[in-house]
């Protein structure tokens, strides 16, 4: 895929969590994209009660392409002093997931992984079937393009391609019209049309 | 070319009334990110804004004077504080806090507008990131320094 | 000279004196909230920062006046104009000292004055209620709903807590009231009614803690949020003459308006007032300073759960030791 | 892809006859920051709050990206203006497990993350306090916070020459050691804070109408605040004393004497009260960090391929040369592997998930934002009371939007 990164992020991809597990203390499961709920529902109703973090990877050249991480936390829902804390478990799921594949939404487990969808589906377009408002939630809802994949440039399609104006000489002495001639509604216009084409 | 004494009066009263305007700037409370933090100090015990009559900061933009972009602005909240701008009364000011604020700064990517100056005029640009608050007194005494004479535009407030 | 002549010549050193008077408490609630946050307030423009209620009044005047686009224009225009009128007519009765033959210092000496003053300032809210409505946007609307809201439960409690005074004195003129607390303020006898009025007072000119009409953590800037300019300047300018008014009726009512304490009449009774006034005044800055907002159902019950109740309390309490006394 | 995303707009919220759409936001005194929260109301009661998130989106994950593993941490930073230095330092322990070089950083540098981490989180619950404060309308209470804020940045910027994002924390240990005089402003800062303390809880703790304000408002189950993934002094204030300086110790927080102040109430006066103690245990730590600085030390790791060698080394040895310009002008390579780092931040579990391909630059940098888990809580506890209350609600979650929208 050719790619307009600038400056270029990292060429290879590797899957580094199958090259060196462990270096933390959590525990580490890969689960297909099947089995994903049921293990899940397991891991709840093992007294996984925190769904930590929810996040996701882009492994450009890998098959399949994104890795989507959640991290839970063994942590009882009921007031508790620090020994009976203790040290809860951790315990990280990967679920490789190709682009145009759906994985099943966790949000009736956890009701925290809702805005972290939300945003997995915003920044890499990942699309979570049963999720009740999925829509984006970080850009605004007329963006196009999914950022945080690695084939999406740094600086977003519309200035990628336009180098920015001189530094320079930037300042305006009548409301809207810069002398760098980008107004508001240039720039809209500029990012509309880098849309289209 | 004489001057007539009708022009003189208008002369004195234009520079009442910039007197006026220059001595109390009210700023619009908009916090964005970093540099929103150092504008909240610029008021507190050590920094005082209140000093130079700008402690009223107002919430409502029609009854501000001043805008301080204090921090990035999202590609989300470029229309949101263009239209801020847009609703606030005339006469009124800018101040561009920060890097992030007067060139996109650090964050040269796809969610950051390069630059306030895009969407809206600036009056005063202030280094730093994010800029102390003495760089914020300093850029507000530019302000006050920008009415008494009348002009407009980029400034930087350069220590 | 005509008795017109003498009432507008009257009128214009008064309302000259309030206008001071209003613009230098707003200087000096600035430097006294500095003061109380350890930092030094407005001290750059003119000497001492006096000019500064001179400069932002001057700004305001030269600022913008926008009218937004779903706001009803004419009453929207036409609110501040109430407010502030209203403020300002309750200093046509006010007296502010005696001369030695006993008549009082005021533009006019009406029989039923403290009536009067209720009546004049129970108007003067409908300039906020008509200005939050007028300005068809929601969050002005919000803080007129809380404003009448807030009118009708504290006018109630203020009417109960003045009515003590009315029966101690036996008059509703206000050089009378004044007249009879020549040996004993009233504050001591009628101290449930003084506390009371005191904050139905702060609670009737939107101060904090009581300021939810303009709760600017809230409602942005509550009843005005959609004014600018002039106008909104009006509603600063009510604001703090209302603020001096009820400093003026706590002096008057329960402080002996004139009279000397402990017979130190080496000052004279203008300047006695003057420093109860100033008194009460500094007692708002310190409230603003030191607590927090209340919350607007809880100003509501303790309108009505506890300062009613209270009032007529005090009232039923007056009444009978009065007519015990005989 | 045929989803599209749903524009905002008021039929996302269901409104009945007698309620009315408000939005509060992003301009709002008291959304702290650029929140939006679209509010179904009748009159004053929320029927219903839909927050919006993202008005400070910054691509800072992607920026990391594009950047050195060193440059990164300068971006990292500014997710939460507010606590920087726990940013770094949770980063830069992460890229050190990485690097494998865990064990190797020395004691000293550890006693002074502490120490600054500590500091910092003294720091950002006084913003917390005074902008609470002022949402409140007790205005006084900011300028005392703030007061005390400014030594401890005035502290920071010795450090590490910046006010608010210093950087001072590095892979691999400390930019530099404290400069000389900064352990006398230390102890006056120790000495002068158990007076502001007071008066801060003379202010606001015993205050009626505060406690009118805050008690039985926003109320957080355990049970909710699990299921929403709430951490921190929230977390605590619902009873769980889940404490990652306790449940997973870094940089030698297992060595300090300091106890986890949990409530059981779970409202806003709770959070308050667990956030004040916490700023009393955080001296506890100083306290006892600034006894462990008197013996002087390293603070940087002894090895040239992570840190730059002594600047004196330079000028005299080839090596040392060849050292200083690879690391500059290409960084390190860290070793391809995949981590997951937390430390407790001011206002929760604050984590990275870091995943190195084996470049000079972090592969992926996933951050697990205390703020963004615990502002969801808000859809939970704030339908049904007033606006005047949702105020108090934000206030008491303490987000900050840097890190909520990155």
């Amino acid at each position: 895929m050719p790619s307009t990164q600038n400056p270029p992020i990292a060429g290879a991809a590797v899957d580094p969590p199958s090259v060196r597990p462990a270096l933390d203390d959590a525990a580490i499961e890969r689960v297909a994209p099947a089995e994903l709920r049921a293990r899940l529902e397991a891991l709840k109703s093992d007294g996984y009660a925190m769904l930590l973090d929810l996040g996701a990877v882009d492994y450009l050249s890998r098959k399949p392409r994104f890795d989507v991480v959640y991290h839970l936390l063994k942590l009882a829902p009921k007031p508790a002093p620090v020994a009976e804390v203790g040290r809860p478990a951790r315990v990280r799921v990967l679920c490789g997931i190709d682009e145009g594949d759906r994985l099943p939404s966790v949000m009736d487990l956890w009701k925290s992984a809702d805005w972290a969808e939300r945003e997995v589906f915003d920044l890499f377009g990942i699309v979570f079937e049963g999720h009740i408002d999925l829509r984006r939630i970080q850009m605004p809802h007329d963006w196009v393009g999914y950022p945080l994949r690695k084939d999406y440039p740094m600086r977003g399609p519309a200035r990628e391609r336009s180098p920015r104006p001189a530094f320079a000489g930037k300042s305006n002495v009548v409301a809207g019209t810069p002398p760098s001639g980008r107004t508001f509604e240039a720039l809209q216009e500029e990012v509309k049309r880098a849309r289209e084409s | 070319m004489s001057v007539g004494p009708g022009q003189f009066m208008l002369a004195r009263l234009d520079d009442v009334a910039r007197w006026a305007q220059s001595s109390s700037v009210w700023p619009l409370t908009m916090g964005l990110a970093c540099c929103a933090i150092e504008m909240m100090t610029v008021t507190s015990a050590e920094y005082d804004i209140a000093r130079l009559g700008s402690e009223v900061f107002r919430s409502s933009p029609r009854q501000a004077d001043l805008m301080i972009v204090s921090g990035r602005v999202a590609q989300k909240m470029g229309p949101v504080v263009k239209r801020l701008y847009d609703q606030m009364a005339d006469p009124k000011w800018v101040i561009s806090m920060g890097a992030c604020a007067s060139s996109g700064g650090m964050f040269d990517n796809y969610a950051v507008i390069q630059g306030v100056d895009t969407i809206i005029p600036v009056d005063v640009y202030v280094p730093g990131c994010p800029p102390t608050p003495d760089g914020l007194l300093y850029a507000v005494n530019l302000i006050q320094q920008q009415i008494r004479q009348g002009g407009r535009g980029g400034i930087v407030a350069k220590a | 000279m005509p008795w017109w002549v003498i009432v507008l010549i009257k009128s214009a050193i008064l309302l000259f004196v309030v206008i001071t008077s209003f613009a230098y408490a707003m200087l000096v609630e600035r430097k006294i909230l500095g003061w109380m946050q350890m930092r030094p307030g407005p001290n750059r423009v003119g000497p001492w920062g006096l000019l500064q209620p001179a400069a932002d009044a001057a700004k305001l005047l030269l600022k913008e006046d926008l009218t937004p686009e779903t706001a009803d224009p004419l009453l929207y225009k036409l609110a501040p104009f109430i407010s502030l009128v209203t403020a300002f007519a309750v200093y046509a009765i006010i007296p502010f000292g005696a001369s030695p033959s006993g008549a009082p210092w005021a533009i006019g000496n009406v029989n039923a004055g403290i009536l009067l003053i209720l009546a004049i300032t129970s108007i003067g809210i409908y300039g906020i209620c008509l200005g939050g409505w007028a300005s068809g946007s929601k969050y002005p609307l919000l803080g007129s709903v809380r404003s009448t809201a807030q009118m009708i439960s504290y006018e109630l409690a203020m009417g109960f807590s003045l009515i003590g005074v009315l029966i101690l004195a036996g008059t509703t003129s206000l050089d009378g009231i004044v007249h009879a607390q020549t040996r004993l303020w009233f504050f001591i006898p009628q101290f449930i009614g003084f506390v009371i009025y005191i904050t139905t007072a702060v609670a009737e000119t939107n101060r904090a803690p009581f300021d939810l009409v303009e709760a600017e953590t809230e409602l942005v800037a509550g009843f005005h949020t959609e004014y600018s300019g002039l106008r909104f300047g009006l509603f600063f300018i009510a604001e703090y003459v209302n603020m001096l008014t009820v400093s003026c009726l706590a002096a008057l009512l329960f402080f002996g308006g004139w009279n000397a304490p402990f017979g130190w009449t080496a000052i004279p009774g203008v300047a006695w007032f003057v420093i109860k006034v100033a008194f009460f005044m500094f007692f708002y800055m310190w409230l603003r300073a030191t607590l927090p907002r209340l919350r607007y159902d809880r100003l509501m019950s303790f309108g009505w759960k506890v300062l009613i109740p209270l009032a007529t309390l005090n009232l039923v309490f007056t009444a009978i030791v009065v007519a015990y006394k005989g | 892809m045929s989803v599209y995303a749903k524009p905002l707009s008021a039929d996302i919220v269901s409104r009945t006859d007698n309620t009315m759409v408000l939005s509060m936001g992003p301009q709002h005194p008291s959304t702290h920051g650029v929140l939006q929260i679209v509010l179904e109301i009748d009159s004053e009661n929320v029927v219903k709050a839909d927050p919006e998130i993202g008005y400070l989106h910054t691509g800072i994950e992607k920026t990391a990206e594009g950047l050195f593993w060193t440059q990164a941490q300068t971006a990292i930073e500014r997710m939460d203006y507010l606590a920087p230095e726990s940013n770094s330092l949770c980063y830069a322990l992460a890229v050190e497990r990485l690097l494998g070089i865990t064990d190797r950083i020395p004691p000293r540098a550890q006693v002074v993350r502490v120490l600054i981490a500590e500091l910092t989180r003294i720091a950002s619950h006084c913003v917390w306090l005074g902008t609470h404060g002022i949402d409140l309308g007790a205005i006084s209470v900011f300028f005392y916070c703030f007061d005390l804020r400014e030594n401890i940045l005035d502290f920071q910027e010795a450090a590490g020459g910046a006010r608010m994002h210093p950087n001072y924390v590095r892979i691999g240990g400390l930019n530099g050691d404290l400069p000389d005089g900064s352990l006398p402003r230390l102890d006056a800062l120790i000495a002068k804070f158990p007076g502001r303390m007071r008066e801060l809880r003379g202010l606001l703790q015993a205050n009626p109408i505060f406690q009118d304000r805050t008690i039985d408002v926003g109320y957080l189950s355990p049970d909710d605040a699990i299921q929403y993934g709430v951490t921190g002094p929230s977390l605590r204030g619902s009873g769980v004393a889940y404490d990652v300086r306790r449940a997973y110790p870094y940089c030698g927080y297992e060595t300090y004497d300091f106890d986890v102040p949990t409530r059981v109430e779970g409202d806003a006066y709770a959070r308050f009260l667990v956030r004040l103690d916490e700023m009393e245990q955080s001296m506890r730590i100083v306290e006892q960090a600034r006894r462990r600085l008197d013996t002087p030390g390293p603070v940087m790791i002894d090895d040239t391929k992570v840190a730059l060698p002594p600047k004196e080394t330079i000028a005299l040895s080839m090596e040392a040369l060849i050292h200083h310009f690879k690391v500059i002008s290409e960084g390190f390579r860290v070793p391809p592997g995949d981590v997951y780092q937390s430390v407790e931040g001011p206002r929760g579990e604050l984590g990275y998930y870091i995943v190195s391909n084996g470049d000079n630059r972090p592969y992926r940098v996933r951050t697990r934002p205390p703020s963004l888990y615990n502002l969801q809580a808000l859809k939970c506890i704030a339908p049904g009371n007033l606006i005047a209350d949702l105020v108090v609600m934000i206030g008491s979650l303490d987000p900050v939007f840097g890190e909520v929208d990155r």
